[in-house]
């Protein structure tokens, strides 16, 4: 069998992803449409929170992707360091946009939200907190990436950042619990404390999930590609200067 | 013990420069390194001095044989001449720096900071610093910028005395050191040739 | 290595060297936040102890600059790298150095900037001993943040952004010290926690600084 | 068709339209600087392909 | 001239530039004050318009020392000073390049900090409004403090120690206007002289950092 | 119109290092400055250019027609070299900079950024930008520092056109520069002599 690390081969990617990435394309399209459509229309208002439950479709599926798309780029940066495979630093480069995106759509969700459910845009809540602080992460580990000239350097600083970032993201999350006791819903899949969630909810939610779970591959599949070609360019520019 | 660098090649950017480039030194052996501007001395030094992994083949004398002196001196323009020159001495563990200051005509500047030095006599202190090093090996890049003719000639002597001392020098330079003995290599001739690949293949170096 | 430590010293003693501007700074913000929220001691007296906290920390990072830049600019971080200290101890005794500069003198000020925000009295002891405790950690986690910019022209600011989330763990338990000091509640746990992160961060952290550094001088 | 929202339109409404400009302006960027890219990496190679002869 | 600013526009955009790097200082700040002072959305609300300007300031502050020390530094500033451009020129377009890249960002992301700071809804108008009068000020006067401790190694601090307590009336009248604003209290007086400081430093400031800077490159 | 330094007097760190210098050029004319390190040729050089005043004596040529190249180059190391020059060439008022380029062999170069070339490349670079200031007179500070012999015999054309177009050039420098035309003066005879002043007895100026 084939090894796994042959796809980080650049060309290899390139070859794979030249079929794969249409594909995940349009399942993202249309798993995302489904969800949202069946979320939106089709869904009926909670007996407390009114039509907002509506808002769960796209901020529980985009907060868990903003966490999701850090610890997929912990990993790449990991296989990075050890194994020295440049896809993996691309990959994790063309993963920190998104990862940016989901994040501020789980917080302009949240905050929407929040307006009716709290009474307020916003609220130091453990949880918010962290979130904004991962955040915060996104935004200096894309701003690294963007000083840094040399593409390998960059891609070590990145990945060294990246994994103490971790670290200390874990730690914040910690402190900010034990910092103030909030207002957000807990784990579980539940609406108000106490009433498990309903399946007509749970459907079109786990819909929701995947499709942004597809849409989150494609673009890092495209993205990557870019990264790779860039790679690339920078190369041969380089090389051509040097002639 | 001697220097032997066997077949190195050394890139910059991400580009490699040279290739292929091999020499020794023994004992008591300097090798000039000449080459057109642009041509990859500095890279070449920094790759001999331990500062940046080799593309290929090996230097084989570990980097706590050798002192490296750069373009930029590692001076602090706040610190007296003798306060830099004592800092390094205690880090390289080396115990009297009074010699140096001798040596490189620094003695009546010992007590001036730095920063009022003029450009050549910063130059002086830079080199100043080699000395306290007690390393056998010296790579040097263009030392002898805004020396005058009198400071090249005392530095020269200062380096004719390592070197019978059991030392080595590898120089970069552009202009004449008076060191008639050092063996000359040009490295023009080890630019790095790329391999020739296709549009549209491209594995793990992205060239 | 102690000549590594009192060279830093002296430098950051000599003109220009920036002892004393990280005081001067955490006394300039005491006298701006008054400025700005007005002066009503109630409400001075409330924000007291995170307004210590966050100016000690923007003190810490608004030096973190002079660790690696300085010596960085003029060569003096290659030669060092070549030169027979593990660049892991250097990296250390120069966090040392940043916190004997910066951290130790904000503790001993700390006091004062604690009268000009009408500090509640049972909290001054809190506040000493958490800065004491905490400082340590921002100057280590500063090193790191300084070793990963170090090439870059005046990384300030992007300094900033990358030290500040790693911060935030020691903002909030250190505060909390404070402010739950300031209430007569118990402040063993978040005492503990910020040693422990004291502890943890001084003890892997220049691991990782020596890290980036290398490949930054590459 | 338009499922009636409520009191709460405003905010249902722009809690959709925001999360779906973001991820299509998103996906634009993507989308155009890999176009960019590939046709900046189109040139070159070409242009290499007729130094080489 | 313009060259001059398309130049510091686009070596503020480029790598290590600082560009968004003041807005994201100010970001920051917004979220460390409520990790230190806690959550509590009253006393939050309560300082607010002063922790704003305050923020806007430093993140103003921090930027400075960008404005003359890479110019210095590469010796381009004995070039310009020795070019067929006015040196007053010169200082009033770097002070205008400084505003661009800093002081309109902070403007622009006023609003975001405001709501992360439950900051009262009547008062955003003012917060902008007191912002966009104020920050360009602060930029000049900024100028003139880098200016005078152009020449010394990483001044940085001791720029903000003397540039502090140039920017007090500023701050005290704008958070004056933002804080009126929020109780619905009539801001006309504060305003006119926050208009009046800023429009008084534009005209005359620039003189005095072109002295000082031409002093100092001697 | 030509240049004309009399009985020039300058200091550097309120000291006063050089005294009664005299001398002229005239449309076309190179004079070389030479001088053993810490003489006092950069200052002299600095008080020439305007960028400091001078103790006594004067320089009865305005700024204005003065282009000044010191060790710093004021290159913007994330500007490519084609934008470096074209700053410098708007602030002057002068048209293209193509030409410059050519001139001193960077059009290879013209697109990548500055902070990516060799010592020496940058020099070439820093000198370049004295082709697009259009000003009569050229006050250079050790201009070939790092540069090759092919540079250095480039540069050396590039200052003769200068001078055949009416131009004048004012060098300090510790090598040749291959230009045999030029004037030498040798700085060392000119070294400040402190005014004699019994104990106890200071005036103004403390000395
Ligand atoms: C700006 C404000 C908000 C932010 C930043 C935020 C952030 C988050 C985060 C990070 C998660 C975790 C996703 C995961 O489990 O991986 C989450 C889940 C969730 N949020 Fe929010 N949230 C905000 C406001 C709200 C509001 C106002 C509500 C509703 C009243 C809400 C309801 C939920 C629910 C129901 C979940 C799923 C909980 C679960 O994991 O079972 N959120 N949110
Ligand atoms: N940071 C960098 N990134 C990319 N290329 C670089 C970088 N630094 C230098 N180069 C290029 O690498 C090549 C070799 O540079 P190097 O400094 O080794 O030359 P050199 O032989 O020392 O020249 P000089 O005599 O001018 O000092 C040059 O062509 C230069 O343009
Ligand atoms: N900032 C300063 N303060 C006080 N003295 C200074 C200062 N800068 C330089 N000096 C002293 O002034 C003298 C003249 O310096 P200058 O730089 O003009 O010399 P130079 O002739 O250019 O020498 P070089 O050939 O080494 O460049 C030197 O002895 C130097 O030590
Ligand atoms: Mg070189
Ligand atoms: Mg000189």
């Amino acid at each position: 069998m084939a090894s796994f690390w042959e796809y980080a081969n650049p060309l290899k990617f390139m070859r794979t992803t030249d079929w794969l990435l249409p594909i995940v394309t349009w399942a993202a399209v249309i798993v995302t449409t489904v969800g949202l459509v069946w979320g939106f229309f089709f869904t009926s208002d909670d007996f407390r929170q009114g039509s907002t439950v509506k808002i769960i479709f796209l901020h529980v599926p985009s907060a868990m992707m903003a966490i999701n798309i850090w610890v997929m780029m912990l990993v790449a940066s990991l296989v990075w360091l050890i194994r020295r495979h440049h896809v993996s630093a691309l990959a994790a480069k063309a993963a920190a946009p998104i990862g940016l995106t989901m994040t501020l759509i789980g917080l302009i969700t949240g905050a929407v939200w929040g307006q009716p459910m709290w009474g307020t845009w916003w609220a130091w809540d453990p949880r918010l907190t962290s979130f904004l602080i991962l955040f915060l992460f996104y935004l200096g580990y894309i701003a690294l990436w963007a000083a840094i000239d040399d593409p390998d350097t960059g891609a070590d600083l990145t990945a060294v950042l990246c994994l103490v970032g971790s670290v200390f993201a874990v730690l914040s999350r910690y402190a900010a619990i034990f910092w103030n006791q909030g207002l957000h819903q807990g784990a579980s899949l539940s609406l108000a404390p106490g009433t498990r969630m309903d399946w007509a909810y749970k459907a079109p939610l786990y819909t929701c999930m995947v499709g942004f779970g597809l849409v989150f591959v494609a673009l890092l599949l495209a993205g990557t590609r870019t990264e790779i070609r860039a790679r690339r360019m920078k190369a041969l520019v380089t090389r051509e200067r040097m002639a | 013990m001697g220097l032997r660098v066997t077949d190195l090649s050394c890139a910059r950017g991400g580009l490699p420069l040279l290739e292929g480039v091999s020499f020794s030194l023994e004992a008591g052996q300097a090798l000039v390194l000449r080459g057109p501007n642009g041509c990859g001395k500095t890279t070449l030094l920094r790759t001999v001095a331990g500062l940046q992994p080799a593309l290929a083949g090996q230097v084989d004398l570990p980097p706590e044989a050798i002192a490296y002196a750069a373009h930029a001196d590692g001076i602090k323009s706040t610190l007296s001449v003798a306060e830099n020159l004592a800092f390094w001495a205690a880090i390289y563990g080396t115990s009297s720096f009074e010699e140096a200051l001798d040596r490189m005509n620094l003695r009546a500047l010992a007590g001036r900071a730095a920063q009022n030095l003029s450009a050549g006599q910063k130059r002086r202190l830079g080199l100043a610093r080699l000395l306290v090093t007690g390393r056998p090996l010296w790579v040097l890049d263009e030392p002898t910028v805004s020396l005058d003719t009198a400071s090249v000639a005392l530095f020269g002597d200062v380096v004719r005395r390592h070197l019978q001392a059991g030392g080595m020098a590898l120089i970069a330079t552009h202009i004449d050191l008076g060191l008639p003995e050092a063996e000359i290599l040009d490295l023009a001739s080890y630019k790095a040739r790329l391999p020739e690949i296709g549009a549209g293949t491209f594995d793990e170096a992205f060239l | 290595m102690i000549s590594l430590l009192t060279r830093d010293l002296r430098l950051a003693l000599r003109a220009g060297g920036g002892f004393g501007l990280g005081l001067a700074f955490y006394l300039i913000l005491a006298v701006l936040v008054p400025l700005g929220v007005g002066p009503a001691p109630a409400t001075l007296a409330l924000i007291a102890p995170g307004i210590l906290w966050v100016g000690a920390l923007l003190a810490c990072l608004l030096s973190l600059d002079r660790i690696f830049a300085l010596d960085f600019e003029d060569g003096s971080l290659d030669l060092l790298a070549t030169a027979p200290v593990p660049l892991e101890a250097v990296v250390s005794i120069k966090a040392l150095a940043h916190w004997l500069t910066t951290g130790l003198p904000l503790v001993l000020i700390s006091p004062v900037m604690g009268l000009l925000l009408f500090l509640p009295s049972e909290a001054y002891l809190w506040l000493i001993l958490s800065l004491t405790l905490g400082t340590p950690a921002l100057s280590v986690i500063g090193t790191f943040g300084a070793a990963l910019t170090v090439g870059l022209k005046r990384g300030g600011l992007l300094l900033s952004l990358l030290v500040l989330p790693l911060y935030i763990p020691t903002l909030i338990f250190g505060a909390e010290v404070v402010s739950r000091g300031a209430q007569g509640l118990s402040v063993s746990t978040p005492l503990a926690l910020l040693a422990g992160i004291t502890a943890g961060a001084v003890a892997l952290l220049p691991f990782a600084s020596a890290l980036v550094l290398r490949i930054n001088l590459r | 068709m338009m499922p009636d929202l409520g009191s709460y339109a405003l905010e249902v409404s722009l809690a959709y339209v925001a999360s779906l400009g973001l991820i299509g302006l998103l996906a634009l960027w993507y989308w155009l600087r890999g176009r960019v890219v590939r046709r900046q990496l189109e040139e070159i190679e070409t242009r290499r392909g007729e130094a080489n002869g």
